[in-house]
C-alpha cells in the first residue's frame, strides 16, 4: 500500500507469543511469520489457542485482563507497543478480521451497507455518501446480487452465506494488507462453505492480500492456503506447506488429527443390520404456522429404520432433518401421514424411541447432576430403589466410557464430547429399541467426533439398536450409515443404500452436495474449484 | 403583580384601602357552591362574599363576633309571643348581580330548593322546624311550595314553625336563606354560577370549585350591608392544595402569596414549632376559637360501658396533657372538661365532675374499676377514624391508649376508614362502645350543641343518629324545649350552661379538648378580624392594600 | 408490564447457557463482588435488628409506645426539647415530636413492619407470579388466554385505589401488616412477575433438556417442577430483588394515604408520613426513617444486582476475545492447560 | 403484514375484554365498600326519608346488575340526567354522572386528563434524560467512582418516597431559596411558559423516582450489548469507544427503554396520586382518591377504566414499538 510498509519483509511477525488468561496459558511461546500475499492456516483442536492468536494480531486482548507476552508486528506496527490510536489505525486498515458467527457479528439494528460504510469512514476521510458507495462496491465484489438495494437490508434479512460475505466485504472496504478469517465457515452448509472458500481464494488472487485462516477443519485449510501451522495446547506442533503436511505429517499428533477426519469415500463396515422394521414413517408431513405464513418443514417423507441398521439423514440447513427426527420420537405430531413403531401406528413419546440432541449444552439441565438426568427414565418408569438406580446409572456411565463415580457431577464439569456421551447414556437408560441422533457430532472437533461415532457403532452392534443419524456432514454420515436419505426443502430427494447414493448419485442436488465437500488434497481441491466455477460461468 | 409586593414594608400604613387581589389558598375545593347544598356556620367564608342571607354573624373580633346581626333583613327577626312565627322585612334597594331586585319570594324559593333531593346536603333545622316540611320534596317535584313560608309582599317574609324556636335568627344566617331568582335556577348546574346577592360575583369557576375568581358585584351597595367591607377588587380562590404547602406558601409570602389567606387550613404542630421560632412569622398568625369539642363517646348499651363506674373511671384516667400534645400542643388545643365550648355565647359554665388533673388520676380510676368489679384491669376497644385530622385520628387514639394504660385499662385500637367510621358511629345498630368523636356548633349557642347529642327525641333508629349516648331523659328533653322558647339569647345561654353541667355528670362523654385555630396570613394582609363565631379570619373584612 | 418488557427483563439470562452453574460457582461469583458482600451484610444486619427489636429496646430501656410528655415543648407544637431531637443517654436517637415516644425504639420496631411487609409481599408476589406464569406458559391456548387476561386486569388496576377500597372492606380484626402486604402483593407486582415467568417458561419449554425429560416418560407437571422451576430461579430472584424496594415504597405510600399499618405499631413509611412536615422544625424526625429506608433500598438493590451478576456467567467476566466457536468448547478446555488431556484410548474404553 | 394486523387486532380485543372485566370488578369492589353513598350525598344530618329520596334520585336502590347495565347503556347509547329544572343529555361514550357534583364523568375526565398528561409527559422527558443519561454514563464508566456516585444518586430517588422528595424540594426551592414560585397548575393553552415553570418541581419529583429504573435498565442492556459479538466486530475495525457506545451499545438498549417507558407512562397517568396531591395538581390521581373517599362510584369506575385503558394501550404500544425497534423479536 505504501513505501514505508514495503520496507518490512514480512506482513506478520510473531515472536514468542504467550497469552495468559489468569492461570490458563492459552498461547505458549508461539512464533511464525507471514509474507506479503501469502496464506497461512492455523489448525488444531478446539481450545488449542487459534482464536487467541488471531486476536493478538489486532491487539484485541488489550484491556481484557489477558496477559500478552512476546512480540507481534503486523504490517510494520508493533502491536504490543502501539498506542491506542495507532492500534486503531492497524485494525481494519492493515489487518481486518472476519469473525466466525456471521449473524452475531453484525449489529442487528443497522443496515449492512451502513455498517460497512461506518467502518470504512474510520479509516478513510470520505463523505458519508462516498462511504456508502464504497459499501455497495465491496458488497458487489463479494457477490451479493443487487448490492445497491441489499445494502439497505439489515443482517437478519440476509441468509447465513450472505452475512458471511457481508463480513468479508466489510474487511475489503478497508483495503487491508492482511485478512484474518477466524473460522469463517463453521456455521455454514457444505455448499455455502464452498462458495465462501472460493470467494476468499478469488479475492486473494485479485488483491494480493495476505490471509490468515483459523480453522479446526483440516479440509478447509487444504482448500485455501499455502502453509499450515498445526497448534495444540497453545504451541506449534508442526508447520509447513499444506500439501506436505497433509500428505506426510511429521508429527504423530498431526497424523492423529488427520486420521480422525472422516472421509467421504470411507464406507461403512461391519453393520449388524437386520430386516426387522422398528420405526417407519408413512408419507409424513409437518407444517408450522397457519394461513399465509404456513411453512411446510417436512413434506411426504416415507422412511424405514430396521433393527441394527443406521439410517443417515443429510441435507442443508432448514431442510427439515430435525423436524423429521422430532416426529420420529414423538416430540412433534405430524400434520399428515403416520409414524409406526414396530408396525403399529404410534403417537406421542415412547420411551423405546429415544433421542440424542444436537447441542450437548442445552440438552442437559445445568442445575441437575448428570446422574439425576440419566436416572430420569428409570424413575419415570417407577423405579424407586435408590441403590439399584445408582448402580444402573454407574453401569451406563461406564458403558459410554465415563467414570461411574461421576454421578453427582454437574454438566458444566464435563467437556462437550463427554456431555454428548451423557446424552447417549440417558437415551440408553430407557432401554430403547431405536435412537434418533440429531447432529450428535457437529458441535465437536474431529477427534471427539470420531470417539462418539465409534461409541454409537459399538452400542449398535451390542444392543441391536436401530439408529437414525442426522447430520449435514456427508462424510460422517457415510461412515456410519447403511442407508441414506437426502433431504431438500422438506422433501426426500434421494433415498437408498449409502454406497449407491454416494458412489452413483441419481439426483443433481446430491451430486452438488458431494462436490462441495472439502478435500484433504490441495490439488484435488483446486480441480474441484475449477469444476465448480465452470457451471457458475455458464 | 409580584414586583410591587416587596416595595412596601410591613410597617407604616396599616389602614385598609380598597383595591388589589386577595388570594385564598385552600385545601378543600368549593365543590358545593349552591346555597341550598352548603352546610356552613354563619353563612360560610367564601360563600358569604356572594350570598347574603336574612341575618348574618357580626363581623367583629372575639366574643362580639358571636352575635347575630341583620343582613338582608332590617332586623334579626320579629317573633310572635311563643316564638313560633318569625317575620322579616327586607331592606330597600337590594339587587342581584344583574341589577334585578331581590324579593322575599326569592328567599322563599331558595329555601324550598334546599328540600329537593337533587340539592341535598344542608342542615336539618328547616326540615325539623318549619310546619309541614318533613315530607316536602322541593319545588321541582312539588310545585305547590312550602305553605309554612308566606311572602305577603315583596319585602316581607313570614315563617311558621311547629314549635317555639327562640334561636331562629341564628338559623337565618345559613346559606339556605339566600335569595335565588327562580328564572335563573338551573338545578344541579346552579352551583357553577350562582347568582350573587353579595359584594362579589363569580366570574370563573373551574373544575368544580377548584379555582374560583370573584369580582366586584357592581349592584351591591355598601349602604345596605354593614357587615361586609369588600376591600379587594377581586378574589382568587385556589384549592386542592396540600395543607403543608399552603402554610409554606403563606410563610414565604412570595409574589401574589403576600396577599393571601386561607379559610380552611390551620397551622399544624410542626409548622407552629417553626413559626414560633420566628418573630416575623409569629406576627402573621391569627388565633381564633370556634365552638368545637373533641371528646370520647360512650355507648352505654355496650358492656362494660353500661356501668357508670367504668365510664367515670375512664374519665378520671384520661391524661389531657398528652391528648393535647397529640392534638398539637397547648397552643393548638385547650383541655376540655365541659362539653360546651369555653365561650360566653354558649353559656359556658366551668365544671369538672371527674377531676383528672393535667395528666390523669389513675389511682381514682383504679378504685372505681375495682368497685365496678374489674380489679385486675379491663380491656376495651377504642374506635377511631384513619383520617389525618388530629381529631378522631390515630394520634389522639394512641394518646388515650397510653393514658389509660396507667390505670390498668388495656385499650385496643380499631381504626376505620372515614366512611366506615361515620357509618358505624352514627348507626344505633353498629355503634361501638367507646370511640372518638367531635362536635362543632352550627351557630354559637348551646342549642345546636346539646340538642342533637342529648335530646332523646332526636335518636334516629334507622338513619344517621347523633345522640350517641342514646340518652332519653325526660328532664333533659323538657329543659331543651323550655330554653328553645326563650327569645332572650343571653338568658338562654345561661340555661344551656346549666344543662350541660347536669348532663356532664352522667359521664356519657369525656370531653378531651377544644381546638384553637392558628392561621398564617400573607405579609400584605390587613384588617384581620377573627370572631368567636368562626374562629378564623373573616375574608369579607380583609384588605390587601 | 408488557410482554416486550418481560422479554427485556429476562434478557439478562441467556437461556441456552447454563445461567448458574452450580451453587458453588454462584457463591464464588457473589463473593468476588465486594459491593454485593457489603450489601448482604447490611441486609443481614437489618433483618437481625428487626428480629432483635425487643432486645435492642430493652438494652436502651425504652419501648416504642410510651409517651414522654415532659420531653417535648407543648407550647411549640410538641417539638422535642434538647438538641438533635432530644438525644440523650436514655433516648439514643431522641424522641418523636408531639408524643415524646422513643425514636430508636420506633425505628427498630418499624424495621419489623417495613421489612416484614415488603418481604412478605415479595414472597406472595413471587409464589403467585411463578404459579400463574408457569401455568400460562405450559397450559394450552385457552388456559394461556384466560390467565393472561387475568394478569392484564390486575396490571391495569391502580394500586392506590384498590388499596383504599380493600382496606375499607376487610374487617378490622384482620392483622393489618399482613393485610397491607397482601394488598400490595395482590394488586401489584405478582402480575408483572407472572408475565415475566410466562415469557421465560415459553422460552425454556423448547429447550432440549425439557424435551429430554418428556422423552424419559415424565408427565408435563413433573417436567415443569423438575426442569423448569430451577431454570426460573435466576430471573425470578433477580426480579424479586427489584420488587422489594418497590414494596417498601408502596407501604410508605399507603401510609401517606392513611391506609398503612395500624398505630401504635410503627413503620418507616408511617414515620416518614407524619414526619415530612417536621422537616424544618425537627429534621432528624424525617431524616432517620428516610436514611433507614435509603440504606435498605440501596442494600437490597446492590445485593439484587450482585445476585444477578453471580447468576449470569456472561455478565461475570468481561468481554472475551475467543471465537467462542461453540460454547462447550470453553467448558471442554476448562481442564487446566498444564494437565494433559485424556488420551483417546482412555476415552474409548 | 397480516401477522402485524392480526397482532394488533388480538391486542384490541384483549384490551376490550380486560376493560370490561375490570369495570365489573371495580363495580363489585366499591359496591361492598362501606360508606352509604346516599347518606354521604345527602349530608350527615339528613333524615332517613331524605336519604331515601336521594337514593331514589341516584338510582341507588336498584340492584347492582341493573346499575351496571345502565352504566353500559350509557357508554353505548348515552344517557339523560335531570338537573332538577331541566334534562341534560350525556352523549354516547357516557360514563355516567358524579353522585356528588352531578357533573358528567366525561367532562370531569376532560378537565383532569390534560393535567395528568402535562405532569407525566414532562416528567417523562426528565426521567428519560436523567435515567438514560445516567445509565449510559454508568455503563461507560463501569466500576469507577463516578459510576458509584451516579448509582447512589438514582437509588436515592427510588428509595425516598415522593412526598418527601417533593415537599423538601418545594420547601428548599420555593420557600427558602425562592428560586421558583410555589407550583400551581396553569393550563398549557393559557400560558405555555408558566405551565412549564409551575410544573418543573412536580416533574422533577416524579422523574426522580422513575429515573433509577431507567438508569438500571439502560445500564444493564448496554452492558449486555457491549458483551455481544458485533461490538467486538466494530472494535476490531478500529471504531472508537465513544462511537461504539453511542451508536451501537445505546442503540441496543433503545428497544427495552421504549418498552419500559411506555409502561411507566401508562401507569403514571392514573398513578401519580401522591405527586398530584402534594403539588395540588388537579389531575386524575387526585380526583380518584377524592372520589373513592366519597364513594362516588361513577367517577371511580370512569376514572379507573380510563386509566386502565391507558395502561393497556401503553402496554400494547410498548409491544409494538419493541417489535419495531428490535426486528429480531419479529424473527423469533
Ligand atoms: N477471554 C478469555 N478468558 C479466559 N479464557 C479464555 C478467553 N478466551 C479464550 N480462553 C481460553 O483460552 C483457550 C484458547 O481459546 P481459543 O478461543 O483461542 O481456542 P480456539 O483454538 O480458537 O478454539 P475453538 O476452535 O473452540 O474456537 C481456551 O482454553 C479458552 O477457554
Ligand atoms: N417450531 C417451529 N416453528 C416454526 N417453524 C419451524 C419450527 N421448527 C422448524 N421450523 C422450520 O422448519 C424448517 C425445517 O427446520 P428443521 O429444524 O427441521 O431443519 P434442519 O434440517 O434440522 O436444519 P439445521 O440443519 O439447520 O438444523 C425450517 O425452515 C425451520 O425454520
Ligand atoms: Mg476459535
Ligand atoms: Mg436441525
Amino acid at each position: 500500500m505504501s513505501l514505508v510498509e514495503a520496507a518490512g519483509t514480512s506482513l506478520v511477525d510473531v515472536t514468542d507469543l504467550t497469552v495468559e488468561f489468569g492461570a490458563l496459558r492459552a498461547v505458549d511461546g508461539l512464533s511464525f511469520s507471514l509474507a506479503k500475499g501469502a496464506a497461512l492456516a492455523l489448525v488444531g483442536e478446539s481450545g488449542s489457542g487459534k482464536s487467541t492468536v488471531a486476536g493478538a494480531l489486532l491487539g484485541l486482548h488489550r484491556g481484557t485482563g489477558a496477559r500478552v507476552g512476546g512480540s507481534v508486528r503486523v504490517a510494520g506496527t508493533d502491536v504490543q507497543a502501539a498506542s491506542d490510536e495507532e492500534l486503531r489505525r492497524v485494525r481494519g486498515a492493515k489487518a481486518a478480521m472476519v469473525f466466525q458467527d456471521p449473524l452475531s457479528s453484525l449489529d442487528p439494528y443497522y443496515a449492512v451497507g451502513d455498517q460497512i460504510a461506518e467502518v470504512h469512514r474510520v479509516h478513510a476521510r470520505v463523505s458519508r455518501r462516498a462511504a456508502r458507495a464504497r459499501a455497495v462496491e465491496v458488497l458487489e465484489r463479494v457477490g451479493i446480487p443487487d448490492a445497491a438495494r441489499r445494502a439497505r437490508s439489515r443482517p437478519h434479512e440476509f441468509s447465513g452465506g450472505m452475512r458471511q460475505r457481508a463480513l468479508i466485504a466489510m474487511a475489503l472496504a478497508c483495503d487491508p494488507d492482511l485478512l484474518i478469517a477466524d473460522e469463517p465457515t463453521t456455521a455454514l452448509d457444505v455448499t455455502v462453505q464452498a462458495q465462501i472458500l472460493d470467494l476468499l481464494h478469488g479475492l486473494r488472487e485479485e488483491t494480493g492480500m495476505g490471509l490468515l485462516l483459523v480453522t479446526h477443519d483440516v479440509g478447509v485449510a487444504a482448500e485455501s492456503v499455502d502453509d499450515v501451522l498445526v497448534m495444540r495446547h497453545g504451541r506449534a506442533v508442526e508447520r509447513g506447506p499444506v500439501g506436505e503436511v497433509l500428505a506426510a505429517p511429521a508429527e504423530p499428533y498431526t497424523r492423529e488429527l488427520l486420521d480422525a477426519v472422516p472421509r467421504v469415500d470411507a464406507r461403512r463396515t461391519g453393520s449388524p443390520a437386520t430386516d426387522e422394521v422398528v420405526l417407519e414413517t408413512i408419507g409424513v408431513r409437518r407444517e408450522f404456522g397457519r394461513g399465509k405464513r404456513a411453512l411446510t418443514a417436512v413434506d411426504d417423507v416415507s422412511v424405514t429404520v430396521r433393527r441394527g441398521e443406521t439410517l443417515g439423514v443429510v441435507g442443508e440447513s432448514g431442510s427439515g432433518k430435525t423436524t423429521l427426527g422430532r416426529m420420529l420420537v414423538g416430540l412433534l405430531e405430524p400434520t399428515a401421514g403416520e409414524i409406526r413403531y414396530e408396525g403399529r401406528p404410534h403417537t406421542g413419546v415412547n420411551p423405546a424411541v429415544q433421542m440424542v440432541f444436537q447441542d450437548p449444552v442445552s440438552s442437559l439441565n445445568p442445575r441437575r447432576s448428570v446422574g439425576e438426568s440419566i436416572a430420569d427414565p428409570l424413575r419415570a418408569r417407577g423405579d424407586r430403589d435408590e441403590e439399584r438406580i445408582r448402580g444402573r446409572v454407574r453401569e451406563l456411565l461406564e458403558r459410554v466410557g465415563l467414570d461411574g463415580a461421576h454421578y453427582d457431577r454437574y454438566p458444566h464439569e464435563f467437556s462437550g464430547g463427554q456431555r454428548q456421551r451423557i446424552g447417549i447414556a440417558r437415551a440408553l437408560a430407557a432401554e430403547p429399541r431405536a435412537i434418533v441422533c440429531d447432529e450428535p457430532v457437529s458441535a465437536l472437533d474431529v477427534t471427539t467426533q470420531a470417539q462418539v461415532v465409534a461409541l454409537l457403532g459399538e452400542l449398535q452392534r451390542e444392543l441391536g439398536l436401530a439408529l437414525v443419524f442426522i447430520a449435514h456432514d456427508l462424510a460422517v454420515v457415510r461412515q456410519v450409515s447403511d442407508r441414506v436419505a437426502v433431504m431438500r426443502r422438506g422433501r426426500l430427494v434421494e433415498y437408498g443404500p449409502a454406497d449407491e447414493v454416494y458412489d452413483s448419485p441419481r439426483e443433481p442436488y446430491t451430486r452438488q452436495l458431494l462436490a462441495a465437500v472439502p478435500a484433504l488434497d490441495p490439488e484435488l481441491a483446486a480441480r474441484r474449484r475449477a469444476a465448480r466455477r465452470a457451471p457458475a460461468a455458464v | 403583580g409580584p414586583e410591587d409586593s416587596d416595595a412596601k414594608g410591613s410597617g407604616g400604613d396599616s389602614t385598609p384601602h380598597k383595591g388589589g387581589t386577595l388570594t385564598v389558598l385552600n385545601s378543600e375545593p368549593q365543590t358545593d357552591f349552591d346555597p341550598a347544598r352548603l352546610y356552613t356556620s354563619g353563612g360560610g367564608n367564601v360563600p358569604s362574599l356572594v350570598f347574603r342571607t336574612l341575618t348574618t354573624r357580626n363581623r367583629e373580633n372575639g366574643a362580639a363576633g358571636a352575635e347575630v346581626v341583620p343582613d338582608l333583613a332590617t332586623d334579626t327577626g320579629r317573633p310572635n309571643k311563643d316564638a313560633t312565627v318569625w317575620t322579616y322585612t327586607l331592606k330597600k334597594g337590594l339587587k342581584y348581580e344583574d341589577g334585578t331586585p331581590i324579593t322575599s319570594a326569592d328567599i322563599k324559593y331558595g329555601i324550598e330548593r334546599s328540600f329537593a333531593p337533587e340539592l341535598s346536603g344542608g342542615a336539618p333545622y328547616l326540615r325539623d322546624w318549619l310546619v309541614g316540611a318533613a315530607d316536602y320534596q322541593g319545588p321541582y317535584k312539588d310545585k305547590k311550595g312550602l305553605s309554612a313560608i308566606e311572602t305577603p309582599d315583596a319585602r316581607t317574609i313570614v315563617f311558621h314553625l311547629n314549635k317555639p324556636e327562640g334561636e331562629f335568627p341564628y338559623l337565618a344566617t345559613q346559606t339556605q336563606f339566600t335569595p335565588v331568582p327562580k328564572s335563573k335556577d338551573t338545578g344541579t348546574k346552579y352551583e357553577s354560577h350562582p347568582v350573587s346577592s353579595g359584594p362579589y360575583k363569580v366570574v370563573k369557576n373551574e373544575n368544580d370549585g377548584e379555582h374560583l375568581v370573584l369580582e366586584r358585584n357592581t349592584y351591591w351597595s355598601a349602604a345596605t350591608d354593614e357587615e361586609r367591607k369588600a376591600y379587594p377588587d377581586s378574589i382568587d380562590v385556589r384549592s386542592g392544595l396540600d395543607s403543608s404547602v399552603i402554610n409554606q406558601r403563606l410563610s414565604a409570602s412570595q409574589g401574589a402569596d403576600a396577599a393571601a389567606v386561607t379559610t380552611d387550613t390551620n397551622l399544624g404542630p410542626a409548622e407552629l414549632a417553626k413559626v414560633t421560632g420566628d418573630k416575623k412569622l409569629a406576627a402573621r398568625v391569627g388565633t381564633g376559637h370556634f365552638g368545637y369539642t373533641n371528646y370520647l363517646a360512650f355507648n352505654p348499651k355496650v358492656k362494660p360501658f353500661d356501668d357508670p363506674k367504668v365510664r367515670q373511671a375512664i374519665a378520671y384516667a384520661i391524661d389531657r396533657s398528652s391528648v393535647v400534645n397529640a392534638a398539637g400542643g397547648s397552643s393548638l388545643a385547650e383541655p376540655a372538661t365541659t362539653f360546651l365550648p369555653n365561650q360566653k355565647s354558649f353559656g359556658y359554665t366551668p365544671y369538672d365532675p371527674f377531676p383528672a388533673g393535667a395528666s390523669g388520676n389513675a389511682a381514682k380510676a383504679r378504685e372505681l374499676l375495682a368497685q365496678a368489679g374489674h380489679k385486675s384491669g379491663l380491656t376495651v376497644t377504642l374506635t377511631h377514624s384513619n383520617n389525618k385530622d388530629f381529631e378522631t385520628s390515630p394520634e389522639i387514639a394512641t394518646a388515650v391508649q397510653d393514658a389509660l394504660k396507667k390505670a390498668g385499662i388495656t385499650v385496643k385500637l380499631q381504626g376505620l376508614e372515614d366512611n366506615d367510621y361515620r357509618d358505624k358511629i352514627h348507626s344505633v345498630k353498629t355503634e361501638p362502645g367507646l370511640f372518638l368523636a367531635h362536635w362543632g356548633a352550627d351557630w354559637p349557642s348551646g342549642g345546636p350543641f346539646l340538642a342533637p347529642i342529648f335530646d332523646g327525641r332526636q335518636i334516629v333508629k334507622d338513619g344517621a343518629n347523633f345522640n350517641t349516648g342514646q340518652l332519653n331523659d325526660k328532664s333533659v328533653n323538657d329543659e331543651i324545649d323550655a330554653i328553645n322558647k326563650l327569645t332572650d339569647l343571653d338568658a338562654a345561654a345561661q340555661r344551656w350552661g346549666a344543662l350541660d353541667k347536669k348532663i356532664g355528670e352522667k359521664a356519657l362523654v369525656v370531653p378531651l379538648f377544644h381546638p384553637v385555630y392558628k392561621r398564617l396570613y400573607g405579609s400584605d394582609v390587613k384588617n384581620v378580624v377573627i370572631s368567636d363565631w368562626t374562629g378564623v379570619l373573616d375574608i369579607s373584612q380583609v384588605a390587601v392594600k | 408490564m408488557s410482554e416486550a418488557l418481560a422479554a427485556v427483563e429476562t434478557a439478562g439470562t441467556d437461556l441456552s447457557v447454563p445461567a448458574a452453574s452450580g451453587a458453588r460457582q454462584f457463591w464464588r461469583r457473589l463473593r468476588a463482588q465486594r459491593a454485593a458482600l457489603v450489601a448482604a451484610a447490611v441486609v443481614a444486619l437489618l433483618v437481625l435488628v428487626a428480629l432483635a427489636a425487643p432486645l435492642l429496646t430493652a438494652l436502651e430501656g425504652q419501648d416504642p409506645t410510651t409517651y414522654h410528655p415532659t420531653l417535648i415543648d407543648s407550647a411549640r407544637g410538641g417539638v422535642p426539647i434538647g438538641s438533635f431531637g432530644g438525644v440523650s443517654a436514655d433516648h439514643w436517637l431522641g424522641v418523636e415530636p408531639q408524643t415524646g415516644r422513643d425514636m430508636f425504639a420506633r425505628l427498630v420496631y418499624g424495621a419489623r413492619v417495613s421489612l416484614g411487609v415488603s418481604l412478605g409481599a415479595t414472597l406472595v408476589q413471587v409464589v403467585l407470579g411463578v404459579a400463574m406464569g408457569v401455568a400460562a406458559g405450559l397450559g394450552n391456548r385457552w388456559v394461556d388466554l384466560v390467565l393472561s387476561r387475568v394478569t392484564d386486569i390486575f396490571i391495569s388496576m391502580p394500586l392506590m385505589i384498590m388499596a383504599l377500597a380493600l382496606l375499607a372492606i376487610v374487617p378490622g380484626s384482620f392483622p393489618r401488616p399482613v393485610l397491607v402486604a397482601l394488598i400490595i402483593a395482590l394488586v401489584s407486582g405478582w402480575a408483572t412477575t407472572a408475565k415475566m415467568v410466562r415469557a421465560q417458561t415459553l422460552a425454556l419449554k423448547n429447550l432440549d433438556y425439557v424435551a429430554a425429560s418428556r422423552l424419559s416418560g415424565w408427565s408435563t407437571w413433573h417436567t415443569a417442577v423438575r426442569e423448569l422451576l430451577p431454570g426460573l430461579a435466576a430471573p425470578v430472584i433477580t426480579y424479586a430483588a427489584l420488587l422489594i424496594p418497590a414494596n417498601i415504597s408502596a407501604e410508605a405510600a399507603l401510609s401517606f394515604l392513611g391506609v398503612g399499618v395500624k398505630p401504635p405499631t410503627p413503620s418507616w413509611g408511617q414515620m416518614l408520613t407524619s414526619a415530612d412536615v417536621w422537616y424544618q422544625a425537627a429534621p432528624q424526625y424525617l431524616l432517620l426513617p428516610a436514611l433507614a429506608l435509603f440504606v435498605t433500598v440501596v442494600a437490597m438493590t446492590v445485593l439484587g444486582d450482585g445476585v444477578r451478576v453471580a447468576l449470569d456467567p456472561r455478565a461475570a467476566s468481561r468481554l472475551r476475545i475467543g471465537t467462542g466457536r461453540k460454547r462447550e468448547a470453553r467448558a471442554d478446555t476448562a481442564v487446566p492447560a498444564g494437565e494433559p488431556r485424556k488420551s483417546r484410548k482412555e476415552d474409548r474404553s | 403484514m397480516s401477522g402485524f394486523t392480526g397482532f394488533v387486532l388480538r391486542r384490541v380485543i384483549g384490551a376490550v375484554v380486560t376493560l370490561f372485566v375490570l369495570s365489573v370488578v371495580i363495580y363489585v369492589v366499591f359496591y361492598v365498600t362501606p360508606g352509604d353513598v346516599a347518606q354521604i350525598t345527602c349530608g350527615p344530618r339528613c333524615s332517613p326519608a331524605q336519604v331515601h329520596q336521594v337514593a331514589q334520585q341516584l338510582r341507588l336502590d336498584d340492584p347492582l346488575y341493573v346499575r351496571y347495565w345502565h352504566f353500559l347503556q350509557g357508554i353505548f347509547a348515552g344517557q339523560d340526567f335531570s338537573t332538577g329544572t331541566s334534562v341534560e343529555h350525556c352523549p354516547a361514550p357516557c360514563l355516567g354522572q358524579s353522585y356528588q357534583s352531578g357533573r358528567q364523568v366525561t367532562d370531569i375526565l376532560l378537565t383532569k386528563l390534560p393535567v395528568s398528561f402535562s405532569l407525566v409527559l414532562g416528567a417523562m422527558v426528565i426521567w428519560l434524560l436523567l435515567g438514560v443519561g445516567t445509565g449510559v454514563l454508568s455503563a461507560w464508566r463501569r466500576g469507577r467512582l463516578s459510576e458509584r456516585v451516579l448509582t447512589a444518586v438514582t437509588l436515592a430517588g427510588v428509595a425516598t418516597p415522593v412526598f418527601v422528595i417533593g415537599l423538601v424540594l418545594m420547601i428548599v426551592v420555593c420557600g427558602e431559596l425562592q428560586l421558583l414560585p410555589f407550583p400551581q397548575y396553569v393550563d398549557f393553552t393559557d400560558d405555555p411558559e408558566q405551565w412549564a415553570w409551575n410544573l418543573l418541581l412536580p416533574w422533577l419529583s416524579l422523574a426522580l423516582i422513575e429515573a433509577a429504573n431507567f438508569a438500571r435498565l439502560t445500564r444493564a442492556s448496554m452492558l449486555e450489548t457491549l458483551a455481544e459479538d458485533h461490538i467486538r466486530t466494530f472494535r476490531a475495525y478500529g471504531v472508537g469507544e465513544r462511537a461504539v457506545i453511542a451508536r451501537h451499545a445505546l442503540r441496543g438498549a433503545t428497544a427495552s427503554v421504549i418498552a419500559l417507558n411506555a409502561v411507566t407512562f401508562g401507569s403514571a397517568i392514573g398513578g401519580a396520586v401522591l405527586t398530584e396531591t402534594l403539588f395540588g395538581l388537579p389531575g386524575i390521581g387526585q380526583e380518584l382518591v377524592h372520589a373513592v373517599k366519597v364513594v362516588d362510584l361513577p367517577v371511580v369506575v370512569g376514572m379507573v377504566l380510563v386509566t386502565g385503558f391507558f395502561v393497556i394501550l401503553a402496554n400494547a404500544v410498548a409491544d409494538v414499538l419493541y417489535a419495531v425497534a428490535d426486528r429480531r423479536v419479529v424473527l423469533a
